[in-house]
């Protein structure tokens, strides 16, 4: 009987992802470092926007601005980064509930941390209009 | 001003350990020895190759195997002339079934040594492989098929 | 609504470096027929789920029908989800009173890709993925919330984990705190079919058959900021629905420990045994792990030693989805 | 016996090479608001999301389902993903009517959609995996030589696949959502454009395209809206291995088998002279002609004939795809959808500039994998 076999294989692909008109305003607002969120009719603000209020599904009623600075609510320390992620240094997983906001985003802190932390996010020497534009929260 | 961003790129790199599996590893370690063996279903007792393990109408394991001729006939062909990311050949290329003898069922594999337009449905093909040093497990140790000179 | 039971259910969770999705599922479908005497020619109704990007190639389910020997031509769908929701979609076609019976499974080599960074694909592709946030982590975000409001500990935790049969190990590291290794689930192959009959020919077919009496599943936002991830309003609105109260045995298909204890109180289990099979953190096939949940409980109706059961089933990131099937003898 | 089951709302986006105006919650919203409209509901009033795509790895989401549920407004709700290759669209439509037929909902909105533009679908269907050289180039690749063997064993003319591009593209000029407007498209044009699968040309083949399809499906009960609604008189779905020995996958006994079913659940024995429209899963133009066959339309062999005698273009005897079908727009887990939407369209007297006049009878149709999973639905302007 002879070994079954077994080799390397690779799902690589750029996907080119269009935003439509909430996530253009996001990512646009990303790499103006600013942080846009979207106000349902109910009036709650939700960052990252999207085009609907997500407990209902209606349209949400306009884009606002946020504060690049808020609060964490729950977080976890990861002591070994994996390569993808967005820092190669031990770092924690946060939900973070910017200022201006009524739903809390997920990013990564570089620092001190506790439920309650203030925390800032920190910009990117370039910006692109990506996720990544924050390099991260740092303690506000 | 700089414009809106409209559009993203997402990298997506993801690494997997394929197994092709214990019937197709059987198929393809004889084929690194220049045979083809299929394997016959215990209860149709059609003969399959390359074998994926079961017997699709009957899903039952195909366990017993059979070594096929290397000649037999084209069942149905396309001559390719689009490019596309991952190709193995350069266009234009002929990519037919063929059933060898013995076998029930026809498999993919390009046919050369021949004009295009003479190749046709019901003609008889032989395998040519590639030099032995080139022998693997994969399909592509045979170069393609061609015309029997019968 | 016309009556339907689990009446045959079997399972395979392992490593497996040899055999394709096709060479695992094979025997698990030949077994589940064997139980109750069937072939694939006595099935009306055939449904499937597994995952294209386990297995890292599109159309992984076609190849897979190869197991059942899809001929002459079988009624047959397939979802890209747990197959838990493959046994709903099959309970809702045997509604229409003119199939019998339905052969149900799911298939998955959760070994083969690198699963943690393959379940980044599974959430919001422009805002989530480009962080590559594993599953692991984002547990712990939810297990820190459930921790500090509820006030319970690291050692409540540690407790759902040895009641399961994990090797505890409180000095360990933590994976991403607050979880440690026995908090998570291993990673795991599988494949599990189940047969579903309608009245008399369930009867026939088995002696106990595991009549579902209450089967429905919810969904929740998917932005974990959007939600109260310390509670479960999907798996309780779906529990109410399908009258999950007053049973003795549940499985729960809780992959962490602390979302055990979530599902345990949105669901109320007061005095009813939780995961005797060990549940998901035994082994947690993904696609296959939420089947085997309806599987293992109504094993327990099957074969006697309980009266009412509960099966249920979780997909996508901190339970954003779920899924509850109640079982019962008559 | 099953409930019946009422389509009350209807909704398609405008199709195109790349949406890059939307993202995917864009996508499916478009299509999903313009259901909910013509259906006079908002997302408050569905019970339940039923959505289709085809394979994930389009996009490169695993269960997009699951963060496309709060823009579908699921939120609190039941929501399910089906998944059954090309044939998706229209599965996904049987999966959410068998919620209505069942008895289980009154209203369920039910989704399917392709963004294509995120990936390369040639590179989605021709992937690489080891041990086994990428010889079948795309779904391309793998039917033309079951075209072929169509044409020799059928003896058709070898310009049928012609005539259908032209008449396909003809007729999408006539619908607004289609991708491919090509009004002054001729026979030559066809004939000469690059042989790409010989003997499949370029212009014989789908365009790859961005779009959705949605669709409100109803209880009796249910069923008032500001459109008279289109009523479910069958329904089926089969599977057939895709590789076999002895496999016709020229007529594939799965598709004889899926028609047969379906028609008899709606009493329909002379499809050709009962249907007054059809709207089949054609995506590369020869398969009309086969089709033909496999849905019992024409005797073995004669399928073509139907074709070149003109009976199914749009003022034929047996109108097929006045929408311009799969060969104007073809978003691939949408096209199923597609179909049965446009079915149901015709017999709501919906279908604008492609109504085919006082069409009261309908048949949608997808295909997928290697010609081997079915989806049918009979649709009808009476409830059966």
């Amino acid at each position: 009987m002879t070994e079954p076999l077994v080799a390397p294989h690779v799902l690589e692909w750029g996907y080119t992802r269009s935003l439509g008109p909430t996530l253009t305003a996001f990512f646009t607002g990303l790499r103006d470092r600013k942080i846009v969120g979207a106000k349902t009719k109910t009036g709650r603000v939700i960052v990252p926007p999207t085009p609907h209020d997500p407990d209902t599904g209606e349209d949400v009623d306009s884009l606002v601005d946020v504060s690049d600075e808020g609060v964490v609510e729950t977080w976890s320390f990861v002591s070994h980064p994996r390569p993808k992620q967005p820092l190669d240094r031990p770092f924690a997983w946060a939900l973070i509930k910017l200022d201006g906001a009524d739903t809390a985003m997920l990013h990564v802190v570089d620092g001190a941390i506790e439920t309650g932390s203030r925390v800032k996010a920190k910009w990117r020497d370039e910006t692109v209009g990506y996720i990544t534009d924050i390099e991260c929260f740092v303690p506000a | 001003m700089s414009e809106d961003v409209t559009g993203i790129v997402v990298p997506i790199h993801l690494d997997y350990t394929y197994t092709p599996g214990v019937a197709a590893s059987r198929f393809l370690r004889h084929i690194a020895e220049g045979n083809y063996v299929g394997q016959r279903c215990p209860k149709c007792k059609k003969v399959y190759v390359p074998p994926r393990g079961s017997c699709p109408t009957c899903g039952v394991p195909t366990d017993e195997e059979v070594e096929l001729k290397q000649t037999g006939t084209i069942t149905a062909f396309c001559i390719v002339n689009i490019p596309f990311a991952g190709q193995a050949v350069e266009c234009p290329y002929v990519s037919a079934t063929i059933q060898l003898d013995g076998a029930d069922i026809g498999f993919y594999h390009l046919i050369q040594e021949i004009p295009y337009d003479q190749i046709h449905i019901g003609m008889r093909v032989e395998a040519v492989w590639k030099p032995r040093e080139e022998w693997g497990t994969t399909t592509e140790s045979i170069a393609h098929f061609k015309p029997t000179d019968a | 609504m016309r009556d339907v039971a689990v009446v045959a259910y079997s399972a395979w969770n392992g490593v497996e470096h040899e055999r394709n999705e096709v060479e695992i599922l094979m025997p698990v479908v030949r077994d589940v027929f064997d139980k109750v005497g069937l072939t694939k020619n006595d099935i009306g109704f055939t449904c499937s789920g597994t995952s294209d990007y386990l297995a890292g190639q599109p159309f992984s389910f076609v190849s897979a029908l190869d197991a059942v020997g899809a001929w002459p031509p079988i009624v047959e769908s397939h979802v890209e989800m747990d197959g838990a929701w493959a046994l709903y979609e099959a309970w809702v076609r045997l509604q229409h009173g003119d199939l019998d019976t339905a052969l149900v499974y799911a298939v998955g080599k959760s070994t083969m890709g690198d699963l943690l960074d393959v379940l980044a694909l599974q959430l919001d592709p422009y805002v989530l993925t480009p962080l590559w946030p594993d599953p692991v982590s984002l547990a712990a975000l939810q297990a820190r919330a459930y921790l500090e409001k509820t006030g319970k500990t690291e050692d409540d935790l540690a407790a759902v984990a040895e009641s399961r049969g994990r090797r505890v190990d409180r000095a360990s590291g933590y994976i991403a705190s607050p979880l440690r290794r026995h908090d998570c689930p291993p990673i795991t192959d599988g494949a599990a079919a189940v047969v579903l009959a309608v009245g008399d020919r369930a009867r026939e077919l088995c002696e106990r058959p595991a009549w579902i009496c209450g089967i429905d599943h919810r969904i929740e936002q998917h932005q974990l900021g959007a939600r109260d991830l310390t509670r479960s309003e999907s798996a309780k609105v779906a529990a109410d629905k399908a009258g999950a109260s007053g049973v003795d045995v549940a499985e729960l298909h809780a992959p962490f420990t602390h979302q055990e204890l979530i599902l345990r109180d949105a669901i109320g289990l007061n005095g009813a045994t939780i995961n005797p099979s060990g549940g998901a953190l035994k082994a947690n096939p993904l696609m296959v792990a939420g089947l085997e949940r309806i599987g293992e409980a109504a094993s327990r109706v099957l074969d006697g030693s309980a009266a009412k059961v509960l099966g249920h089933a979780t997909s996508g990131p901190c339970l954003q989805q779920n899924l509850v099937c109640v079982m019962e003898s008559r | 016996m099953a409930n019946p089951c009422a389509i009350i709302g209807i909704g398609q986006t405008k199709h195109d090479t790349k949406r890059e105006d939307c993202s995917q919650i864009d996508l499916v919203r478009e299509a999903a608001k313009r259901a909910l409209e013509d259906a006079g509901l908002t997302w408050r009033d569905i019970d339940a999301v039923v959505i289709g795509k085809a394979p994930d790895t389009f996009e490169g989401v695993m269960m997009p389902e699951l963060f496309l549920a709060d823009a579908l407004g699921a939120v609190g709700k039941p929501m399910l993903r089906v998944h059954t290759a090309g044939s998706v669209g229209g599965s996904t439509a049987l999966v959410a009517a068998s919620l209505i037929q069942a008895g289980v909902h009154d209203r369920v909105l039910t989704v399917a959609y392709e963004k294509q533009s995120e990936s390369d679908a040639m590179w989605a269907l021709a992937m690489k995996i080891p041990f086994s050289p990428p010889l079948v180039a795309g779904a391309g690749g793998y039917f033309a030589p079951h075209i072929r063997k169509y044409i020799a064993q059928s003896k058709a003319p070898d310009d049928i696949g012609i005539k259908v591009a032209v008449k396909d593209r003809l007729n999408g000029v006539k619908n607004p959502y289609a991708h491919l407007h090509l009004p002054n498209i001729t026979y030559e044009e066809v004939r000469d454009s690059l042989m790409l699968w010989d003997p499949i040309r370029y212009l014989e083949t789908c365009p790859s395209s961005d779009g959705a399809c949605a669709m409100v499906l109803a209880s009796e009960s249910a069923s008032n809206a500001p459109t008279r609604p289109a009523w479910v008189h069958g329904g089926a779905m089969r599977s057939e291995p895709t590789m076999f020995a002895g496999r016709d996958e020229v007529n594939p006994i799965a598709g004889q088998e899926c028609a047969r079913d379906v028609y008899k659940q709606a009493g329909i024995s002379d499809p050709r002279k009962e249907f007054d429209a059809a709207e089949i899963y054609v995506p590369f133009s020869w398969f009309e002609a086969m089709w033909m066959e496999n849905l019992h339309f024409a005797p073995i062999g004669d399928g073509w004939k139907m074709t070149d005698t003109g009976a199914t273009a749009i003022d034929g005897d047996m109108p097929i795809n006045p929408s311009g079908g799969v060969m104007c727009s073809n978003p691939i887990g949408a096209s199923g959808m597609l179909r049965f939407a446009e079915a149901a369209m015709q017999v709501r007297g919906q279908a604008g500039e492609h109504q085919i006049d006082g069409a009261r009878l309908a048949l949608g149709h997808a295909y997928g994998g290697g010609s081997q999973y079915y989806a049918m639905w009979v649709v009808g302007s009476e409830k059966p």
